[in-house]
């Protein structure tokens, strides 16, 4: 296979070797399974505690507040679904925001189904929630307010900490989906005044098909997974053991390297930035300009559609995602980039590049070349391009 | 699971068996869990446990309560043993689960019966001594889910 | 470590090296994930793809109706609650059995809680669902009919092909939970009118953490987890591509060596019931003495109490498990073996021991010392012993 340039780690990345290392005995040699009473099962037993407290301190939270699920997705669900049924005595409105992750849109149309009401906060040309359209979104019957902490397209990163101290102020549960952020900021569920947290292994070099969701001690939940009495009898199943090994040992990792890490991503992501609004014309940069995720880039390239870019960046070895209707299922585009106000047609040329730790400047000089000449090409291919530049 | 000192009075449990004619014996069973505990006393003139004795039906937190249990009262006055709490055999167990210290319990209740059936044979009183409840079950907290 | 004789086999399975094999490439290597575009995630979309060929052909069923999830009781859950909601119209009545896992058990009184019905049907002292009894409860708004296809306790295989011919008959869906059965016997989706068909990765060697959930095309299903377009639309998060290639390998072998393998162990099994059962006295055997999955013992040794033999059997280096409720985190003991008729006390010191591929007469022959000399010990401290003796 030719060199790959992997740049799409907030699709997924590459569960990290030393995870792997940490995971491998569970599977064939300590397998057994946590609820049983034997000594051999107190390996794995222990081994989930062992997880759970990494992961608890790395969010200044309890080990009892971790419950494990299998993904960011699960997590998303039973956040809402479950506080919808534990609040709905007090009342049946939530306020979430129009750039959240699917997990997080289609459970709350799915609620509404159900007769919940959801108002879906607006954002700023970056991206950004507005703080007092969410304060006047708060209603007497108002139960849950859920924002993500960075959003998976565009990168930007929200005010959490103000929106934590809105909500409770109010007396309202906060929510807030960080398979984004997680491991690539700080996070402190206390100074941000986190109720619940959701988060996902491989999207921090950790393995798929785990996360967890936090829920603070005396926040009232209800099951999601109906069953045995794992999680505290919160979230039945056996335990992916080595799934949750492989999370804990992610996490560590993502903790004690983040400084360092991210510095470093943010200095690359910054020269290709550059490099990219300097030499391709009629482009932008979608998302905040600081306040974003340390590896995250996102670029419109007017007359551009979006998966040809990525299919001929394939071509080139490079692997980017875009928020065209072209590569997802559903043919809208991006909700992202129509909610910071992008028309269709340049929402339709946007490229996602996220980075990771093994990036090279060398790769994002090649990346860059590799988008001008394909970009050139595809424009030269563009009716759109042909009529700007006959109007001009 | 179980602390080293709990495995120890499991394993080797400490004064397993019956006492023939004994000054009293109790028997007294956990609803809850289904399990079953007998302790036998043999009570000296001055009121002095020479010797104590049990059988356990149970699991291996009850065994080794029980099994500590006998150690601790021997020697004791009746007085004494009557003070023998479920929270001082844990302690001397080095501790048990959470969902295990109901099983403690038993023990406790055990001491007592096998002391009020002493008190009823030979006619005394013994001061704080209330008639033992056959069945124990304590309500735990269950968390709400 | 002394030599362990593993005998937990329904409570998990190890791992077998071939599956570990499988999967390890999609950890560290082809990480990509399926959903996206380049070339680089299409090995990991043919590798879902070949998983569910080999799950599908398995069961006889099409790729399309493979739907994964993250193990047996997400899939419990979401048949159950998916049904309930896609079928309310029609009706709002199921019917299950008494002896069904808590991820059946537990989901139907959550859906009582929301108004629907459910009958849980008795089962005769083998733990076999009384099929009069069954059609009896069927009603006009009944909308499923859930059943296990085996017995995670005692074993017991239900005559799942006659109920699959009630349900159709009366044009009611047919669930059954098959965690333990599949890959211990041979299912076939269409023969036996099963709708849908719940199974779990680690129990058949394969890993933790994956499961799927059979769904007969036809069948209106809604989805448990709500966001992306993954499986079909139907459950949403991140494929855990290892996982399912890890579990697609482990059904591939479960297959080819089911007829040799189940043979073995049956014949170890009889082995170890007929010594236990003549050496041990006041023994009986609980579940259907022929209609058994073929690695599963299970006893109840009067006057003796279920942890502790786990316990003492764990001193001699085995691993087993019991009913009782002493070893499980309510105080009730189990569900089935009081369904089956068995008093409280004799359910208490029940002894399930389930077979693997490994297990040799030897294993067996040690196991059977030691429960000799571990019920004899038990028994002489055993106030119920006493008072029987005394009382013969
Ligand atoms: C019959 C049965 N159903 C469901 C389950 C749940 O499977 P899992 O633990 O993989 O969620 C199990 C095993 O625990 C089982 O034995
Ligand atoms: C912001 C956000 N939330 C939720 C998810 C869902 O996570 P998972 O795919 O692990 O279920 C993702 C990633 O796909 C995400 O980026
Ligand atoms: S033109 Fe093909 S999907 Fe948009
Ligand atoms: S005595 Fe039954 S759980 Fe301990």
């Amino acid at each position: 296979m030719k060199k790959l340039i992997y740049l799409d780690n907030a699709a997924t990345t590459k569960t990290a070797p030393e995870v792997m290392e940490a995971m491998i005995p569970y599977f064939t040699e300590y397998y057994g399974n946590p609820s049983s009473v034997y000594d051999f099962a107190g390996i794995s037993k222990k081994a989930l505690d062992e997880s759970r407290e990494t992961i608890a301190n790395a969010l200044h939270a309890k080990e009892n507040e971790i419950y494990f699920t299998a993904g960011g997705s699960e997590a998303d669900n039973w956040a809402l679904k479950a506080t919808a049924e534990a609040y709905a005595a007090k009342g049946k409105h939530i306020i979430t925001t129009k750039i959240e992750h699917h997990a997080i849109l289609h459970t709350g149309e799915y609620l509404e189904k159900l007769g919940y009401e959801v108002t879906y906060l607006d954002v700023d040309e970056f991206g950004v929630v507005k703080l007092d359209q969410l304060k006047k979104a708060i209603r007497p019957d108002t139960i849950l307010i859920s924002v993500m902490f960075a959003n998976n397209e565009i990168g930007t990163i929200q005010p959490i900490k103000e929106i934590g101290e809105i909500a409770h102020e109010q007396g309202i549960l906060f929510h807030t989906d960080a398979v984004q952020a997680f491991g690539q900021v700080p996070i402190d569920v206390d100074e941000y005044h986190i109720d619940m947290l959701s988060a996902s292994g491989h999207k921090l070099n950790g393995p798929k098909g785990i996360g967890f969701l936090y829920i603070r001690k005396g926040v009232k939940i209800r099951s999601f997974v109906h069953g045995g009495a794992q999680e505290r009898k919160r979230r039945a199943g056996t335990e992916n053991v080595p799934g949750i090994v492989g999370l804990g040992k992610a996490v560590e990792l993502a903790v004690n390297t983040m400084e360092e890490r991210t510095a470093k991503e943010k200095e690359l992501r910054d020269y290709l930035i550059d490099r990219v609004l300097k030499e391709v014309p009629y482009t932008r940069l979608n998302g905040h300009r600081t306040n974003r995720l340390p590896n995250n880039a996102n670029f419109s390239f007017q007359f551009v559609e979006g998966e040809s870019l990525l299919i001929m960046l394939d071509m080139d070895g490079i692997c980017g995602s875009s928020g065209s209707a072209c590569t997802s299922g559903s043919l809208d585009p991006s909700h992202v980039l129509l909610a910071i106000g992008l028309p269709h047609e340049i929402a339709h040329g946007s490229l996602r590049l996220t980075l990771s730790a093994e990036t090279t400047k060398e790769d994002i000089d090649f990346v860059v070349e590799s988008i001008k000449k394909i970009v050139t090409k595809l424009r030269s291919m563009s009716p759109l391009y042909e009529d700007f530049i006959k109007q001009n | 699971m179980y602390s080293e000192k709990v495995m120890d009075h499991f394993q080797n449990p400490r004064n397993v068996g019956e006492i023939e004619n004994a000054s009293g014996v109790g028997t007294v069973g956990n609803a809850k869990c289904g399990d079953i505990m007998r302790m036998y006393l043999d009570i000296d003139d001055d009121g002095i446990i020479r010797d104590c004795k049990f059988k356990t039906f149970g699991c291996g937190a009850a065994v080794a309560t029980s099994s500590m249990a006998t150690e601790l009262v021997k020697g004791k006055t009746v007085q004494e043993a009557l003070e023998i709490t479920n929270k001082a055999v844990m302690e001397a167990l080095d501790g048990l689960p959470p969902v295990k210290v109901h099983c403690s319990l038993l023990a406790e209740e055990a001491i007592h019966a096998a002391l009020w059936d002493y008190a009823q044979k030979h006619d005394i009183k013994i001061e704080g001594l209330e008639k033992p409840k056959s069945d124990i079950s304590e309500e735990e907290d269950e968390e709400d889910y």
